[in-house]
């Protein structure tokens, strides 16, 4: 009895780019999030460029800076680190490497663990087992564990590390995929393409997969704040990444201990881990709606009435 | 039920853990420390995380180095000791004293204590200070006893400071309840949690104040610098610089700690002397004390401190001098040394205090006069494949980040392994170096002092044979109801009977 | 005057929707008085439901808004009642069953629980509530009410749990009862009898009773009056037997003439050669027996219908023939080969011949897929039937064939009605040539006038294109108008088969019969003379 | 249910031989013992000493065969680093653990529930928002910085709290609180996500219908269809706090098996990490069979 099968609706197809920000424009949160977002991803694009020579520059003079010195250059407004430098400057080319690092693993174990769990779902029980088995493993492994013993193994470097935090996040995307599977491909469509003749490849890719997508993004959304701090704890343990390469998480970790003298060198990055979580929890949450067609009015709707 | 059970007991331990006895000038107190003992083997208290607990307060030594005043080796289990004309030594034992299992103390509990050290039926660290000796034992009475060493060893009395007396019954097997000849005995140990030592009657020599002794472990230096700002420990030996802040209860000393770079002159450019002596003139020591490193460091000339026999005075720091860096480095070019070789220090990751922070202030200052230079931090195992021989093969120019710690008062503990062609972590090998080492070890007196100081300044001006750079400064939080002043060997044994309580 | 039981004035209630503001239902008026039955008569999104919603306080509000008239129960306007005071009418004084017991009862509780708690929110004391519920359950004809009451709803046939919800709604003697769409989902004996239940117990209690529906047989068989509903507005209301009689609105009189079972019956010519040949078919499930030997024949350009109830192994029999699932014995031979030995390349070869219209249109069409995209895949998994180029033209040459527009092309399934999606579903089997379309309840979820519509479409494509038609349906009437042969099932076996004619004018079984017996009449006359019938033979 | 368990121990008993073999070879890779547990003044005869009294020496498949063998006759070895059976060491920490990750999980489900609940019943209120926000920023705080603020705050500033270590039920609010913020955040999310699809159910409007209150309907009758992806993420939560919560562990001196098995891998300890490993993944599938059946407990359709 749903009323919105009452009319068929015509809506008018408004171009692409134009769609999705009249979409966002509905969801100020989300477009707010947007817009941090991207800002944030340019400035670790050029970050390292513009700014990394400045975010090295060490004064032992001007150690521990306070913050809010709006005397001061800009770059120093948010105060210096131990080694007197800039911290603003250090957190801008810091978010290269952490998203880096974050969106690395976050990709690679979705991709791997998405692929697995497709394979799993559909096939047969033996191999459904082995991989079931394969992801026991990983999860009874304590995560922290297998990144001591692989970066041990390998080394730590930046690529080292986005595969540890991607192995540990595999069996997540693996169980989720697997479970959405194992229910959508009951569902009529499944059937109905299955009677058209489609192969289980394009059923996999074409029809299951699609569906299972939103639950994923949602949950890589807030796997990248997990594998922030994942990397931020790596680097509390000494094991993350080494210095002079920077991240959000290792300047947490290391302005930890003038926590009581200058809070500023572990409160700055922890403030950029926040709200970098937290806006891409908010655009994850628009971008279920605005990606599924069932719900996507909502967004259109109020897209419209406002602009 | 259960539950309810547990958290009674734990509530029952904290409220007879809160009371405290306010007796004057005696008293439990608590000490909280970094790194748990994982053994309280005897045999391994020359490692400092067993020693601050049990060396001279459970296990004594025949032999003590007075690190508080100039008074060199002094007695302990042994009244006194002579040279015997063979060149073996005599030690006459102390009478009347007894382990804590009630046994008494005789020359049989010694040469079982040495025999078990260089057994190899365990893996005793402190057997390392003996290698490469002959030695036989020889009972003369039983409170009588004589060492012969081959080769002569004329700091056997200092040696003798590191072997800890267990009774003749010990098995030669790690224990986990050392008996000793100390003031204290173990009364608890729970581990992950606490270790208690309790003040015991019989001991042979002062009581001392405190009455009992309860080690608690935090890694985390500003939660170890709270607990006794909050009364939760009355001792902390080491805290950061950054928590010392309250001039009553936070004392610093030179905890013996020497921080180098060890330069491995095998690959070239480091194999040439001018860039050696660029790499020291490129570092402005003199601007990380006060700020990465705390006030009060010493600038390092040698890789021993300045207590030890024949430091030498007169060999002067490098000075800050980046063109004369750049000048050597032009010259050395010049010369067709590969100086555009991108050099790499490693470093540990928490080896030391700031280490990181240190460490890529030099790596700026390097880069700033012209050097290559990449960081790597490690974990202790991979740093220790670096530092230690045999070297990879096929490694590139590097400088590895250390730290040493000698406050045993002679340099032979440090300059065989560091400076000797086969020490396990020399960067280099240099005959007269060899032949000096040798000389030195072999001697006595103020010949040998001569020779050490002789060796150090060549290592330093001729050789260049590291970037030396600073002699620390560990930080302790005394509770202002103890008197302590913590010294150079703090890190490594902390003797209870040296507390005293207001 | 006196009061009304339940008197609905110029009620008006809008929802913020998809295409912005909805005006659900517009300024209705009814009115309802003890011992009466109410239907309200309507397709889907006439705003049927909207009303009885209202009485509840079920609507959510947003995206609901009330935005005229009172609901007055005996003069009591619930719309400005006290939250509280309104709470204390549901369960009460007004109670409510609805369409699918299964998910309306709560999965988690036993049923007894459920209805224990009908009465002890409203103050009952537990005993007493619990000596009441069975007395209810064994009112209501459950078997063994001691043993029903541990049960959980999962435990229960559909009907069953029907009863549960009827017992629940009567728990403490209610002046109205709603029921909205009770016996849609159920076969159509069940239906009869839950029917009968529901007047019996009017009877008893003398309760008002407010009953929804889509059906016209329904209305017939239990209703004094009517109310007729489209889009929103209260178009015709009347006894019964007026507005079928006399329909004034036009609305009214299309919908009459939609209801099925009244057309001329297809006369099969003589029997062709076989293109589908299936002997004795057999499935097991665990210790089920789905089908016990099924055997068929069908020929080119024939429709067979397939009828059963619930469990009788009729869309067993279709999966099975479209290889979804695998038999356990059996053959279907499709023009002399045998469907069940075929090896996945040849079963994809021959997916263009056989194709499959689903029930739910809802779910069988990929909701995140474009109309084009729907149709166009038969192609992307069959290349070589067209060359992607024609793609478009050949889609919007579909849509046209059944019956929509080719701009319809580049939406989203979601943005069409149940008829236009089922239409959707069509063009895609069509999309692939078939020679034979197997339709799984493929109107049942339909309204009745669309239900006509589609039926006519599949009909046309018969004659145009000499397609040969399986339809699987639970309802006799609505395969009257469109099969050649009929196939009656029942518990995996075949009762009865033989042309339209045999079967419904001289039905052998005293299955079959029951069937018909069952299956309701939408004129109030004849269904009244099927009601004595039903009595007489009972009694 | 028994043959179920069975069945469950079963394929956990591969998972678990797969996971010690893997753990086994991989931590032997990472290096050497002796040099960690000798000084780096130590002779190479005095290495060769240690590797010989543990049996280092061995071809490392040699080694496999000795410890499989030890370990079929129910001994895990022995400690290189504390001289004492590798299984006493575990256990004693895993305790501390164990009540850490219980009391921890029973506030944070009980929390959780009442939370999300609420925020579901009226979603895109200002309940709502508030509380995903404040749990979302909860659950993107590092737990060494939110440790140590903690203590600075409550122990120092307002000596509420002891800093650290064990010993009375006050000691152990700070690691409960820091350890609860997490996966607060994550299960508020669940329960609120799952809770907004039961309360918009058809059995909530029944239940509406019947004129029951809307705390029943909320805690009775949407919570209990509400909790089994709860239970799941819940169950994933416990299990990686079963496995140690190695920085709270470290920070407040708290004796458990987190800090256990980093160290010991840090030094290269073994038979620690393997029967570290051992404990906690039989403590997990241990919980995730009572997951199992409180599945069946709240949901009679998953009984059979």
């Amino acid at each position: 009895m749903s009323l919105s099968s009452t009319d068929p609706l015509i809506i008018p197809e408004q171009p692409f780019l134009k769609r999705v920000f009249g979409m966002l424009w509905a969801d100020k949160f989300a477009f707010v999030a947007a817009i941090f977002l991207i800002i944030v991803l340019v400035l670790a694009v050029i970050g390292p460029d513009w700014l990394g020579e400045l975010a090295g520059k060490q004064n032992l003079r001007g150690r521990n800076l306070a913050p809010f010195d709006w005397g001061r250059e800009w770059v120093y407004w948010l105060g210096a680190d131990a080694l007197g430098r800039p911290l603003l400057a250090r957190i801008i080319v810091a978010g290269q490497n952490t998203l880096m690092v974050a969106s690395g693993a976050v990709v690679m174990s979705a991709v791997v663990g998405t692929f697995l769990g497709l394979i799993a779902g559909f096939s047969g029980p033996r191999v459904s087992q082995v991989i079931m088995r394969l992801a026991d493993v990983i999860m009874s492994f304590p995560s922290l564990l297998i990144a001591v013993i692989v970066l041990f193994l390998l080394g730590s470097s930046i690529l080292n590390l986005v595969a540890v935090l991607a192995i540990t996040r595999i069996p997540v995307y693996l169980r989720t995929t697997r479970a959405e599977v194992l229910e959508i491909k009951e569902r009529m469509f499944v059937q109905a393409a299955r009677v058209m003749g489609a192969s289980s490849r394009r059923i996999l890719f074409r029809h299951i997969l699609p569906v299972v997508l939103p639950t994923l993004t949602t949950l890589a959304t807030l796997d990248f704040a997990y594998v922030m701090l994942a990397e931020s704890a790596l680097s509390f343990l000494g094991i993350g990444i080494q210095p002079p390469e920077i991240t959000w998480g290792l300047m947490i970790s290391q302005g930890r201990q003038y926590l009581t003298n200058a809070w500023w060198l572990s409160f700055w990055p922890g403030l950029a881990i926040i709200l970098t979580t937290l806006s891409l929890n908010l655009l994850s949450n628009w971008m279920r709606i605005a990606l599924d067609p069932v719900q996507r009015w909502r967004l259109e709707m109020k897209g419209r009435k406002n602009g | 039920m259960k539950r309810t059970m547990v958290f009674g007991a734990l509530m029952a331990a904290s409220l007879t853990a809160g009371i405290s006895p306010a007796a004057a000038g005696s008293g439990p107190i608590k000490i909280v420390l970094a790194e748990e003992a994982d053994l309280l083997e005897p045999c391994m208290a020359t490692r400092s995380n067993i020693g601050r607990i049990i060396m001279e307060n459970v296990s004594e030594t025949l032999t003590e180095l007075d690190v508080r005043g100039k008074k060199g080796v002094m007695p302990r289990l042994a009244e006194k000791w002579e040279q015997n004309t063979d060149g073996s030594w005599r030690f006459h034992l102390r009478h009347g004293v007894t382990f804590s299992n009630g046994t008494t103390f005789d020359a049989k509990d010694v040469k079982h204590s040495f025999e078990r050290i260089m057994s190899p039926k365990n893996a005793c660290e402190s057997r390392r200070y003996f290698g490469g000796m002959n030695v036989a034992i020889n009972i003369v009475d039983d409170y009588t006893i004589d060492f012969k060493v081959d080769p002569a060893q004329p700091i056997l009395p200092l040696l003798m400071s590191l072997v800890t007396i267990v009774p003749e019954e010990t098995p030669l097997e790690f224990i986990r309840e050392p008996i000793g000849t100390g003031p204290y005995k173990l009364s608890n140990w729970t581990p992950g949690q606490q270790i208690v030592l309790s003040a015991r009657g019989g001991y042979w020599g002062e009581k001392p104040q405190v009455t009992q002794a309860t080690y608690l472990f935090r890694a985390d230096p500003a939660v170890r610098a709270a607990m006794v700002q909050t009364g939760e420990a009355d001792l902390s030996p080491s805290i950061s610089q950054l928590d010392a802040t309250n001039t009553k209860t936070d004392f610093s000393y030179l905890d013996s700690e020497t921080v180098y770079l060890r330069i491995d002159h095998n690959i070239a450019p480091l194999n040439d002397v001018r860039v050696r002596k660029a790499l020291n003139l490129a570092i402005d020591r003199q601007a990380f004390v006060g700020s990465l490193v705390p006030d009060g460091a010493v600038l390092a000339t040698a890789l021993v401190p300045p207590t030890t026999l024949g430091w030498n005075p007169d060999v002067k720091v490098f000075p800050f001098d980046p063109d004369g860096a750049k000048k050597l480095l032009a010259e050395a070019k010049a010369a067709g040394v590969p100086v555009e070789t991108p050099i790499t220090i490693i470093a540990r990751t928490a080896n030391f205090p700031n280490v990181t922070e240190i460490m890529e202030a030099i790596q700026a200052q390097l880069q700033d006069v012209g050097f290559k230079v990449d960081l790597k931090f490690v974990e202790v195992a991979e740093h220790e494949g670096y530092y230690s021989k045999p070297f990879k093969e096929g490694r590139g120019p590097i400088l590895v980040a250390a730290s040493h710690d000698n406050s045993k008062g002679d340099p032979s503990f440090t300059m065989f392994f560091k400076y000797a062609s086969k020490g396990t972590q020399a960067g280099f090998s240099d005959p007269k170096v060899d032949d000096l080492i040798q000389r030195a070890t072999a001697a006595v007196g103020d010949e040998r002092a001569k020779l050490w100081s002789q060796l150090i300044a060549y290592l330093h001006d001729d050789v260049v044979a590291d970037v030396l750079l600073f002699h620390m400064v560990g930080f302790s939080r005394v509770s202002e109801r103890l008197d302590f002043k913590p010294t150079i060997a703090t890190n490594s044994m902390l003797q209870l009977s040296e507390i005293g309580i207001k | 005057m006196a009061d009304h039981l339940l008197e609905v004035r110029n009620l008006s209630v809008d929802f913020f929707t998809a295409a912005g503001v909805v005006h659900a239902v517009r300024g209705i008026s009814y009115h309802l008085d003890r011992g009466e039955t109410l239907a309200i008569l309507g397709e889907s999104g006439s705003g049927k439901s909207v009303s009885s919603s209202a009485i509840m306080n079920l609507i959510d509000m947003p995206p609901g808004h009330i935005s005229s008239g009172e609901i007055l129960l005996e003069g009591k306007d619930l719309l400005t009642m006290a939250p509280n005071d309104r709470r204390e009418v549901n369960g009460k004084r007004i109670a409510m069953i609805f369409q699918d017991p299964l998910s309306h009862l709560n999965p988690v509780y036993t049923v007894g629980w459920q209805i224990r708690e009908a009465m002890t929110t409203h103050g009952m004391a537990q005993q007493e509530a619990e000596a009441e519920t069975l007395r209810l359950l064994g009112r209501v004809g459950l078997p063994e009410p001691e043993h029903a009451v541990g049960k959980y709803p999962h435990e229960f046939s559909g009907g069953q749990r029907q009863r549960v919800m009827i017992a629940m709604a009567l728990a403490l003697r209610p002046d109205l009862l709603i029921a909205d769409e009770p016996t849609t989902a159920l076969d159509v004996t069940v239906q009869a009898e839950v029917l009968a239940l529901l007047k019996e117990l009017q009877r008893e209690t003398g309760m008002g009773v407010l009953i929804i529906t889509h059906d016209l047989g329904v209305v017939a068989e239990i209703a004094d009056r009517v109310v007729v509903m489209e889009k929103g507005v209260l178009v015709e209301s009347g006894t019964v037997r007026e507005v079928y009689k006399n329909p004034s609105h036009p609305y009214t009189k299309k919908l009459i003439a939609a209801a099925p079972g009244k057309g001329e019956m297809h006369r099969p010519a003589v029997k062709a050669e076989p293109l589908l040949v299936v002997r004795d078919v057999r499935k097991r499930f665990g210790a089920f027996d789905a089908l016990k030997g099924v055997s068929f024949d069908l020929a080119a350009g024939e429709t067979l219908a397939i009828v059963g109830e619930s469990g009788s192994g009729k869309s067993t029999l279709a999966r099975m023939l479209l290889r979804l699932d695998e038999p356990d014995a059996g053959s279907a031979h499709w023009k002399g080969r045998d469907l069940f030995k075929l090896s996945p390349a040849e079963l994809y070869k021959l997916r263009r011949e056989l194709q499959m219209v689903f029930q739910d249109p809802t779910q069988s069409l990929n909701p995140r897929m474009t109309v084009y995209q729907l149709i166009s895949e038969a192609w992307a998994i069959h290349p070589d039937i067209l060359p992607k180029a024609k793609w478009q033209e050949r889609v919007a040459e579909l849509l046209v064939q059944v019956g929509l527009s080719a701009d319809h092309m580049g939406r989203y399934p979601h943005q069409f009605s149940g008829g236009q999606r089922q239409r959707i579903a069509i063009a895609r089997a069509l999309a692939l040539e078939p020679r034979l379309i197997v339709c799984d309840e493929a109107v049942s979820a339909l309204d009745v006038s669309v239900q006509a519509q589609v039926i006519r479409l599949l009909d046309q494509l018969r004659r145009d294109m000499g397609i040969s038609f399986i339809f699987i349906a639970h309802d006799l009437p609505v395969v009257r108008d469109f099969a050649d042969y009929v196939m009656v099932m029942r518990k995996g076996e075949v009762v009865e088969m033989g042309t339209v004619t045999q079967v419904f004018d001289t039905p052998r079984e005293a299955y079959t019969r029951a069937l018909f017996a069952a299956s309701l009449d939408p004129d109030p006359d004849v269904q009244a003379a099927h009601r004595a019938a039903r009595l007489e033979r009972a009694s | 249910m028994l043959s179920f368990i069975r069945k469950r121990s079963l394929s956990s008993l591969i998972s678990l031989i797969g996971l010690l073999v893997l753990v086994f070879f991989l931590s032997r890779l990472t290096g050497d013992p002796a040099a960690l547990f000798l000084p780096v003044e130590a002779s190479a005869e005095m290495k060769q000493q240690f590797r010989e009294l543990h049996g280092l020496n061995d071809p490392l498949l040699v080694q496999f065969g000795h410890y499989v063998g030890s370990v079929m006759t129910g001994d895990l070895g022995e400690s290189l680093r504390k001289a004492r059976p590798a299984l006493d060491v575990v256990l004693e920490a895993f305790i501390w653990t164990l009540w850490l990750a219980a009391i921890t999980m029973s506030l944070v489900a009980v929390a959780a529930i009442v939370v999300g609940s609420l925020a579901a019943f009226r979603s895109g209120g200002f309940f709502d928002r508030f509380s995903s926000m404040i749990s979302l920023i909860g659950a993107s705080v590092p737990d060494f910085w939110l440790a140590i603020v903690a203590i600075v705050v409550f122990s120092i500033q307002l000596a509420w709290l002891p800093t650290s270590g064990t010993g009375s039920v006050l000691h152990w609010i700070l690691p409960i609180a820091v350890l609860f913020v997490r996966p607060f955040g994550i299960i508020v999310q669940v329960v609120r996500g799952s809770m907004i699809g039961a309360l918009s159910s058809a059995y909530v409007k029944t239940a509406r219908a019947k004129g029951v209150k809307a705390g029943p309907i909320i805690f009775v009758h949407a919570l209990r269809n509400a909790m089994l992806p709860v239970i799941t993420v819940m169950g994933d939560q416990a299990a990686s706090l079963l496995n140690g919560a190695v920085i709270v562990e470290t920070i407040f001196g708290f004796p458990g098996v987190g800090k256990l098995m980093i160290d010991s891998i840090l030094q290269r300890d073994f038979n620690v990490v393997l029967a570290a490993i051992l404990v906690t993944a039989i403590a997990i599938f241990i919980m995730n069979v009572l997951i199992d059946l409180a599945y069946a407990l709240l949901d009679p359709r998953i009984r059979h």
